[in-house]
């Protein structure tokens, strides 16, 4: 079936309406969206998808692979951690990733909820993004313990010693929490994914391929009596990963939050780190769409509105985030304690000055820019903006972690950290590891999910055909599920 | 165009769940029964270099335990009896039978017990069958002191004509103990004396408790010890390990 | 395997003086049949048979491991395997006496040193002597030091001497014997060098040798004996006479450049500290400033005692004489100075008021002089106490009965005028490399060395004889105070070493004791020895075995007759030490003294007390002058202010040294005498200025991988752990200069060298930690506070002062905030044990003894340079100390040792976020910590406010961190199993596998030891009371472990009895329990309610009011809030 | 020989608004055993088809709560009942509870979450890889802008001709009778 494309009848009364900002650019088809998407995995890879491939499964083999078989074959020594500074950079990236995986489901799950139509071009790839970035992050926890054929110790399974796990662990928690967090936003992200599968099926000649996407897509037939179905079961995922996304950094923070390390035992921690999960969440989004839209140019599906709204949240969340930091200092101030005054003026001033001075450029003053309506169309700039925050994010965890730690009760214990080369390589590791998984996701998955697409499109709409009769430019662009939901886009 | 995936595959993801289902259950299975120290432990009854029966010299002849083992009660570790400690008595009975040749070689003797010149005297190596790991210390003097008696642990060793594992000794083991002494506890008297029953012991005694009325059963009259001796065993990790 | 005889001591410490033992061996001596002589000679063996595995076999170099006859003995030889091999028992043939399968055999024995023997009680494990306690019968305050600790690794170090050398090549004892044979002509000039310590039974040789080498001549030598005293003393009361300080007498002590709390004593110095409670020892007395002694020190660098002093004036050690002189003079006395320095009025001051105090306590007090300075200050100093009238009270000289002997000037002088045909060195001295042109003089006569170690006299004498360790050879010495002592051998001679008795009997009757050959009777100076004591004290048995049994036997030196002291009465001293002409001084080390232990890697690690560096020796100056040698480009502060955003604040940054692995101190040349040393240079608080302290011993050989390309260079003479070893001082020093050489140069060399060091902040920044008051009244701004206030006060320093009290959601039985209706279980609270520790900094001195102790008692591991550096130390004590300048200035401060450990917080932060519940609190109040259990999370070591905890980040134990990267191969790396040091192990406690965490566990083994030894209690009961045990009742009091009887390694250790440990039901009668009630217990970071049940007491200084900047003493933390 | 087997008709339609109007016909028509195939859920077709709202809720409900239950008796069993064990002092009865939330919580979401899973894919009878719809050529363009109507056979209302008119007033183009090969 060709374009529907509506034909006016010069006869009617023109009345005129403001004109309201497409989702999806140039009356685009059905077939169009169909085409341009799939497209993207039936069709051979740029060369440019390969020359970012290839070094990067190179980098996560040598990385991951090699550094953490030299760590668990020497010892956790050959990181940079002493008895001062126990957790080092392991942690800290550790933070970072799983801060990274919470843009993913939290704008699958919450612009869901708040019915943010804009979402449907980007949250098959964020939600990607959270899976990868959970699964660099959960490396880091397992392989920083001392003795890793031990870990099982910290599954509550009845054994021959009739020990049990401490509760009231914060690092249960997380243990609890992030592993849910995982399997959920898979969930999440697989169902989103069945009827695209089901796309790519069709559409697949006989074959290996046609075999795969068969399975995966589970017979999907399309059938409005499973659709119903189906989407009471997203909105379902979406109101349980929302206050999980939200709980799960918030536990995160727990490991500091519920220590008496000063400078970790504030109760601000936990909105804080959530709200800088979500804020260094969008701006890696970002920085992986934005390539993404340009080498398989999707500019019709991922618009400026789309970037631009991500650029206003990142504004948003970055200045909570920024707020944060002056009132942690404030409270330290104010507390008297001269134990926290020290903590935080040896984060400013101490020998780890750098990393916060980056931190508090990257994070706080860079998205400042995107006051400015050009900040947020320039496309380098909010590049740039991104690649800082993602930065400053990493140097948050560093300046949370790596300067609090060596400078902390008793002066006769401080100690000056540094990482050892193993802990630099397996940090690059792991954005190796991403970068693979990511460009595999491209190259095998639908990223952008079709189904939703086509239901932004304004002929999607059962009353479309009716409401030609009043020919109502406004009207017809909006599709009448928008007429009948919140609007809160703008 | 015809189907791709012919009929029978619908009910294959079935199949498959229950197979999973079943396989995983299994394994959990096997898994929690034999990789456990009961499953590895228990029956373990390795040849000795002197077949030494206990059932003869414990239950015919008599022997207290302390004869042989006679640091039981003063020392973490029960002692395996020296060479001569076995002379004792073998060097007068016995005389040449072939199984105590070990024996005889311990002491440098020969067939008719005469000392062999210049003979280098080869300890006997008995094969050891109850370790506990190196991580855990348990001291023998502060059960047997107390009224926990050899066959808690090592079962009805003088019926064993060859000794075996005969007790799981998993954590498990000793803290269903420590929560629940009174299920072991007997007179400092009757430690030693493995063919101790309570229910016979308390007939053949009368052993009343505070409330005055008679103890008939192993649990009340442990109650009972457990009280006059003021035990409280302990469940927190330095009373085993260090 | 060759057979060998039981070489066991004659009686235990824990055995009746008139055991069965006694007869038995009787018996068996009666009858000396063959059959017994068997027996008695080979069950060891026996017992010993093959090993059973490749491991095992490496496990036990020799036969004694194998003595264990019970299960638990090789508990402790790593973690378990999860699926265990077929193991073996193998009991003996014959139980030797004393052997309890897992149980421990404690015997008397004592280290012999210059500086008087050091009474022992060494618990030994199935023959393997494993650590070393003081001999609380001895002395019942004495402790020992980090050396006698530490000198049980020695016995087992694997880099020991094993071979007879030749010229430095292997040989045989036969071939040595054959030599030894012609050396030793009757005719023959042969000198003996011995050490500084007294050993009666050698002196009855030396007099038996004289006898038999006609032209014998006896020497002794040992690089810091300090001839200048002995002879000062020798002028004044007689050859060999010395003089004994008695502190417990004095109630003011001066000490001229004189660290005699530590390195440099002349007593037993429990007198003095028994004088620093001032609570009184037990903490039962009420607190008087009156009952404390008091301190005065002038010195150039700071020294221990130095730390401890109530008054410390920082002068250039060779302007000390200029301050006695002084005092002498404000004391009657008239000498007039030449040259040196001019006393500016404050120090005149310092000397007046000294010496009235001193006069005001004539009798009562004691001046005492650094051994090895000058003769002048020696005469001083001997002027001055006659003048107090202290000998005879707090001072007694007495006669040693040495007899005359030559010193190394003496000996070189010799050997360069061919007098001598041979020499024996006996002396634990390595002359080769300290003594200055020894080497070449050595050159002209035979040489036959005996030594622990294959050091440089080792390969460069024509004779080496491995010798055995003390711990392994019979021999007698000499307490500081003339008691006799026994040395006893635990176990048979390692690697079948030469003991000094048995070598001067070889030279006597021409045949060398040979332990590991058979048939001979147990050993030859067994019986010298006994023989010498049946000439000092009795002959009968019954005394020898008490002598054996206790260890020592009450005596005393004959009292020495002063001569009256005639000294010159006009001094000259060197010119000032001025930038052009520096001065320096050889220090003795605080980890390795004069070397003799650089290859005991428990006290190379353990950081030196005052530099905190590990591994390595340093040349300290002042912050003046380094920058003077324009080293640094500013003064280095004691607390650093650094410039944020602008804004000159207090700031500990990161020092121009670096931090951490990082860490590397610039390095400069000295030349003196005409020699040059280049040496890492290190900034000294409280230095004198233009004054270079270089500590003595190290540098003994390099390899390749030394990092300043020193090597290879002498590299035989060390091993693993002394080789790349910081820098020889003793190349500079010449027997004119022992102590201290002037008109020295200094220039930087344009190099770095890393330095580790455990603890690289020295400030306390503002936080009261280790608190301080004063027994003279304070006035801050007008807030007067007398001596009670300030005591009153300790508990409010710091955070303290305003912090609310800490009010926790959660009550724990028996913790303060408990109230009844808060529900524990029963089985989580103890009512017959809680255990508790104070920590009296006013009695800690920061020596290392409790660290050493720690790491011998619980198989604590070394870790290496490299791994300090980087703060992975695995002390359990980690040796804070902190300098304090009082306002004004910062070139004085004070300095405040405070030992941390786990603090066994009632309301631990550590415990709780454990996910694996590996470390939880015991119901008897300890912090416990399951090392099989743990997983390695480190949140534990994050969240504990005292950084007390220590993570296994390598396999330690398993891998040799000594060797060059070893850590980081792996797989690949080298094993330490088996190496000796393995069988020093206490198999009580678990050796710690990589990956796990551990700390302090309050000697939990020793605690658990105490509690079932109370269980047997029901037992003795239920015997006495005959009949059923049934109606036998016992109460949880009679169930409670005796008073104060468990003693904690530190605790037992501790020279100064600063650490108290009990059990908190014992109620007032516990001494922990009065301690802690004592108004100056505190507890450290109170505010974070921790509650630690290790608290600290507040050190109390006693300023002499009157002295100049008496107000600023004792001010560290009291104005802190 | 090969027997075949009707599924029922095919019809397609042009846009989404027809696809809807057909449904309410078919609706009114009284057919129960039929269904709208469309790319993406089209809203209001629930009631255009006369269908009832999902139970998922409901299901997903009782996984939460199982879920919730569970996290409690595990932590309390452990902690409080089985080894209780003193933390940073910290009381080992009911009032420890506290600690638990977090975990309680995550258990709560994880439970919830698989009895979506499942609870979806059990009502909407998938996997099912094989179905005679796919036999069609041109139901493959259903996921990708088709629009189709199937009624089956096994409705009660169906009858070859009826049916195949009704769709054609509906609107419905190239009508078509899926069949599938007989077992």
């Amino acid at each position: 079936m060709s374009d529907t494309t509506i034909e006016k009848d010069p006869n009617k009364p023109v009345i005129p309406v403001m004109e309201r900002e497409k989702l999806i650019l140039n009356n685009r088809s059905y077939n169009w969206i169909t085409e341009r998407i799939c497209g993207i995995l039936e069709n051979k890879q740029p060369a440019i998808w390969w020359m970012l491939f290839i070094p990067s499964v190179i980098i996560a083999i040598v990385g991951v692979g090699g550094g953490l078989f030299y760590l668990v074959s020497t010892g956790v020594g050959v990181w940079g951690n002493s008895n001062r500074t126990m957790w080092g950079w392991p942690i800290v990236n550790f933070v970072f990733w799983i801060g990274i995986g919470h843009a993913g489901t939290l704008i699958s799950a919450i612009l869901f909820l708040t019915r943010q139509n804009w979402r449907t071009s980007i949250n098959r790839a964020a939600e990607a993004m959270t899976i990868f970035a959970v699964v660099c992050a959960g490396i880091y926890p397992m392989f920083h313990v001392g003795r890793l054929w031990m870990v099982w110790f910290l599954a509550p399974i009845p054994n021959a010693n009739a020990i049990w796990q401490n509760f009231k662990s914060p690092l249960l928690w997380d243990v609890f929490a992030v592993s849910t967090y995982f399997t959920i936003s898979l969930i999440f992200w697989y169902l989103g994914m069945v009827p695209d599968l089901a796309t790519i099926r069709d559409r697949a000649k006989p074959g290996i391929r046609k075999l795969l996407y068969g399975i995966f897509s589970l017979g999907w037939r399309g059938g409005n009596r499973q659709w119903s179905h189906y989407e009471v079961a997203y909105l379902l995922l979406a109101a349980l990963s929302t206050p999980l996304v939200l709980s799960v950094h918030s536990v995160v923070s727990f490991d500091f939050a519920t220590s008496v390390v000063p400078g970790w035992h504030t109760t601000i921690f936990p909105p804080y780190f959530v709200a800088g999960a979500v804020f260094g969440g969008f701006a890696m989004v970002l920085t992986i769409m934005i390539p993404a839209r340009y080498i398989y140019g999707l500019h019709d599906l991922i618009t400026m509105k789309h970037i631009e709204n991500m650029a206003k949240i990142i504004l948003l969340t970055g200045t909570i985030v920024g707020y944060a930091y002056l009132m942690e200092l404030f409270v330290a101030f104010y507390s008297g304690a001269k134990y926290e005054g020290a903590a935080f003026f040896y984060r400013i001033a101490g020998p780890y000055w750098w990393a916060y001075l980056a931190m508090m450029s990257c994070n706080v003053l860079s998205p400042q820019l995107f006051w400015f309506r050009y900040c947020r169309e320039n496309l380098w700039v909010v590049m740039g903006v991104c690649m800082a925050v993602n930065a400053g994010m990493w140097f948050e965890r560093f300046v949370i972690i790596v300067t609090t730690l060596p400078r902390m009760w008793l002066p006769g214990d401080w100690k000056y950290y540094n990482p050892s080369w193993v802990d630099i390589m397996t940090y690059v590791g792991t954005i190796g590891l991403f970068l693979t998984l990511f460009l595999l996701f491209l190259k095998f998955l639908p990223c952008i999910n079709i189904a939703e697409v086509k239901w932004t499109l304004p002929q999607s709409d059962p009353h479309h055909d009716d409401k030609e009769a009043l020919d109502d430019q406004g009207a017809e662009s909006k599709a009448s599920y928008q007429h009948e939901l919140p609007d809160t886009s703008y | 165009m015809a189907n791709f995936f012919p009929r029978w595959t619908n009910l294959l993801p079935l199949k498959i769940a229950v197979c999973l289902i079943f396989v995983v259950a299994g394994l959990t299975a096997a898994f929690s029964y034999y990789a456990t120290p009961k499953a590895q432990r228990v029956g373990y009854q390795p040849d000795q270099p002197i077949d030494y029966d206990h059932a003869l010299h414990v239950d015919q002849l008599g022997m207290d335990c302390r004869y042989c083992h006679s640091s039981v009660d003063k020392s973490a570790s029960a002692g395996v009896p020296t060479a001569n400690t076995c002379w004792n008595c073998h060097e007068h009975v016995q005389k040449g039978s072939p199984k105590l040749a070990p024996l005889r070689a311990a002491m440098g003797v020969d067939e008719d017990h005469a000392p062999i010149e210049g003979a280098v005297k080869k300890p006997i190596k008995w094969v050891r069958i109850h370790k506990s790991p190196d991580y855990v210390y348990f001291d023998h003097s502060a059960h047997v002191n107390r009224g926990v008696s050899c066959q808690s642990c090592h079962g009805d060793i003088h019926k064993m004509e060859k000794v075996h594992h005969d007790k799981s000794l998993s954590m498990a083991f000793c803290l269903d103990c420590h929560r629940a002494p009174e299920n072991h506890l007997r007179p400092l008297e009757e430690v030693y004396n493995l063919d101790y029953n309570a229910e016979k012991y308390l007939l053949e005694n009368e052993i009343k408790n505070e409330e005055g009325e008679r103890v008939t059963t192993q649990k009340q009259f442990g109650e009972l010890l457990k009280k006059n001796w003021s035990i409280h065993p302990k469940e927190s990790c330095a009373t085993c390990h260090r | 395997m060759s057979n060998r005889k039981n070489n066991q001591p004659d009686s235990p410490v824990n055995a009746p003086v008139n055991g069965g033992s006694k007869i038995w061996r009787s018996l068996g001596e009666l009858e000396s049949t063959e059959r017994f002589q068997d027996s008695l000679d080979r069950e060891f063996i026996d017992g010993s048979a093959q090993m059973e595995t490749e491991e095992e076999r490496e496990v036990s170099r020799r036969s004694f491991m194998k003595l264990m006859g019970a299960s638990s003995a090789l508990a402790g030889m790593g973690l378990a395997a999860c699926r265990r091999p077929e193991s073996l028992i193998v009991p003996f043939t014959d139980s030797p006496e004393w052997s309890v399968p897992g149980k421990p055999v404690h015997f008397a024995s004592s280290m012999p040193r210059a500086n008087g023997a050091v009474p022992l009680v060494v618990t030994t494990h199935d023959g393997r002597p494993t650590k070393l306690e003081p001999n609380k019968l001895f002395d019942k305050h004495g402790g020992t030091d980090s050396f006698t600790q530490a000198s049980v690794l020695d016995m087992y170090d694997p880099a020991r001497s094993r071979e007879f050398l030749q010229n430095g090549e292997t040989s045989s004892r036969a071939a040595f014997e054959e030599a030894l044979a012609d050396i030793a002509k009757p005719t023959a000039n042969i000198g003996f060098v011995f050490g500084d310590d007294q050993s009666p039974t050698r002196s009855r040789l030396a007099t038996e040798l004289q006898a038999k080498f006609a032209d014998a001549r006896f020497f002794h030598y040992e690089p810091l004996s300090g001839d200048a005293r002995k002879e000062a003393n020798a002028a004044a009361f007689g050859d060999s006479a010395d003089v004994v300080v008695d502190f417990s007498r004095a109630k003011v002590v001066l000490s001229l450049d004189s660290d005699f709390l530590e390195l440099d004593q002349q007593g037993p110095v429990s007198g003095f500290f028994k004088n620093r409670f001032i609570e009184g020892a037990g903490y039962d007395k009420k607190a008087n400033a009156k009952a404390m002694n008091r301190l005065y020190i002038a010195e150039g660098g700071f020294s221990l005692t130095g730390g401890m002093a109530d008054h410390r004036l920082r002068i250039a050690p060779s302007q000390v004489p200029a301050i006695a002189a002084e005092i002498a003079n404000q004391l009657g006395a008239s000498y007039t100075v030449k040259g040196g320095i001019t006393l500016s009025d404050t120090e005149k001051k310092w000397a007046a008021e000294c010496a009235k105090d001193l006069k005001a306590n004539a009798g009562k007090s004691i001046v005492v002089a650094g051994t090895r300075q000058s003769r002048e200050l020696q005469d001083l100093c001997i002027a001055i106490n006659s003048l107090l009238g202290n000998y005879g009270k707090t001072l007694k000289a007495v006669n040693t009965g040495r007899g005359k002997h030559g010193n190394m000037e003496s000996l070189i002088a010799a050997l360069n005028a061919g007098e001598l045909d041979a020499v024996v060195l006996l002396t634990p001295a390595n002359p080769v490399y300290d003594a200055d042109g020894f080497a070449d003089a050595a050159k002209k006569a035979k040489v036959i060395h005996l030594g622990l170690r294959a050091d440089a006299t080792a390969h460069a004498a024509d004779w080496h004889v491995p010798a055995a360790h003390y711990l392994e050879s019979w021999g007698d010495a000499r307490t500081s105070d003339g008691s006799l002592a026994a040395v006893q051998p635990l176990i048979l001679p390692l690697y079948n070493g030469v003991s000094e008795i048995d070598l001067l009997l070889a030279l006597l009757d021409g045949k060398l004791f040979d332990s590991s050959k058979e048939g001979e009777k147990t050993s030859v100076s067994y019986d010298a020895v006994r023989k010498t004591f049946a000439a000092l004290a009795d002959g009968s048995d019954k005394s020898w075995l008490k002598f054996l049994r206790d260890g020592f036997w009450k005596a005393s030196y004959t009292a020495a007759t002063p001569l009256n002291p005639v000294s010159s009465t006009s001094i000259t001293l060197p010119a000032v030490p001025s930038l052009s002409s520096l001065e320096v001084v050889f220090a003795t080390d605080g980890s390795i003294y004069d070397g003799r232990y650089i290859n005991n890697a428990w006290l190379q690690e353990a950081p030196d007390p005052i530099t905190k560096v590990c591994w390595d020796n340093v040349a300290v100056v002042s912050p003046k002058t380094a920058k003077d040698l324009g080293v640094y480009e500013k003064i280095l502060k004691l607390q650093p202010k650094g410039k944020v955003y602008g804004i000159e604040t207090e700031n500990a940054g990161v020092g121009p040294d670096g931090e951490g692995k990082d860490h590397a101190n610039p390095v400069i040349k000295v030349s003196v005498n005409g020699r040059e040393l280049e040496v890492a240079i290190m900034i000294g608080f409280g230095h004198a200025d233009n004054v270079i302290s270089i500590a003595l011993g190290y540098g003994q050989g390099f390899d390749e991988h030394d990092e300043l390309k020193r090597g290879p260079k002498d590299e035989k003479n060390v091993s693993l752990v002394s080789v790349n070893r910081g820098f020889n001082a003793y190349a500079l020093r010449t027997n004119k200069t022992p102590y201290l050489a002037t008109g020295a140069k200094a220039e930087s060399a344009n190099k770095r060298y890393s330095i580790a060091m455990t603890q690289e902040h020295h400030a306390m920044y503002g936080r009261a930690l280790a608190r301080e008051i004063s027994t003279m009244e304070h006035d801050h701004h007008g807030h007067k506070a007398d001596f009670a206030a300030q005591i009153e006060g300790v508990k409010k320093q710091g955070m303290d002062s305003h912090a609310p009290e800490n009010i926790s959601l959660y009550k724990q039985k028996g913790s303060k905030t408990w109230h009844e209706k808060a529900q524990a279980d029963k089985h989580l609270y103890d009512e017959r044990q809680q255990w508790a520790m104070t920590i009296d900094l006013n009695n800690c001195i920061g020596c290392n003894a409790c660290l050493v102790a720690c790491q011998a008692e619980n198989n604590i591991p070394v870790v290496g340079k490299e791994q300090v550096a980087m703060g992975r130390e695995m002390h359990w004590i980690r040796m804070d100390r902190y300098f304090s300048a009082a306002e004004g200035d910062e070139d004085n401060p004070e300095m405040i040792p405070q030992p941390v450990a786990c603090m066994q917080c009632e309301s631990a932060p550590c415990e709780t976020v454990c996910p694996v519940n590996a470390t939880v609190h015991s119901e008897d109040g300890l912090n416990t910590m399951a090392y099989n259990r743990c997983i390695g999370t480190r949140y534990c070591a994050n969240n504990c406010p005292y950084k007390a905890r220590r993570f296994n980040f390598f396999d330690y134990n398993k891998r040799n961190p000594l060797i060059e990267k070893n850590l980081y191969k792996g797989p690949g790396g080298k094993k330490a199993i088996g190496e000796a040091p393995h069988l020093q192990r206490n198999p009580n406690v678990t050796v710690r596998m990589r990956g796990v965490m551990e700390k302090c566990t309050y000697c939990v083994q020793r605690i658990q030891a105490a509690k079932v030894k109370v269980k047997a209690r029901l037992k003795n009961k239920a015997t006495l009371a005959g009949g059923s045990s049934v109606d036998v009742k016992i109460a949880d009091s009679e169930l409670r472990p005796k008073l104060d009887s468990v003693r904690v390694a530190c605790q037992d250790a501790c020279p100064s009895s600063a650490i108290t440990f009990g059990n908190l039901q014992d109620g007032d009668k516990a001494k922990v329990v009065r301690s802690r009630n004592s108004a100056r217990n505190y507890e450290l970071l109170h505010y974070i309610g921790t509650l630690p049940r290790t608290t600290y007491l507040a050190r109390v200084k006693n300023p002499n009011p009157n002295m100049p900047g008496a107000k600023g003493i004792g001010r560290a933390t009291i104005n802190m809030h | 020989m090969n027997t075949k087997r009707v599924y029922g008709y095919l019809a397609e339609f042009k846009s989404a608004s027809a696809l809807y109007k057909a449904a309410e016909k078919v609706r009114d028509a009284g057919h129960k055993k039929w269904d709208c195939y469309s790319p993406y859920p089209i809203h209001g077709l629930d009631n255009a088809m006369g269908m009832k709202k999902s139970i998922l809720p409901y299901l997903v409900f009782c996984g939460g709560t199982l879920g919730i239950i569970t996290a409690f008796t595990l932590a309390y069993t452990t902690q409080v009942v089985i080894y209780p064990t003193v933390v940073q002092a910290k009381p080992t009865n009911i009032f420890t509870t506290a600690a638990f939330f977090p975990i309680m919580f995550e258990l709560t979401i994880l439970f919830s979450g698989f009895t979506t899973l499942f609870g979806l894919l059990a009502l909407m009878g998938l996997p099912r890889l094989n179905h005679p719809l796919f036999e069609s050529q041109q139901f493959a363009r259903c996921t990708d802008d088709g629009f189709f109507i199937a009624i089956e056979a096994r409705d009660p209302q169906f009858s070859s001709e009826e049916t195949k008119t009704l769709l054609e007033d509906a609107g419905g183009s190239n009508i078509e009778l899926v069949e599938e090969p007989a077992p």
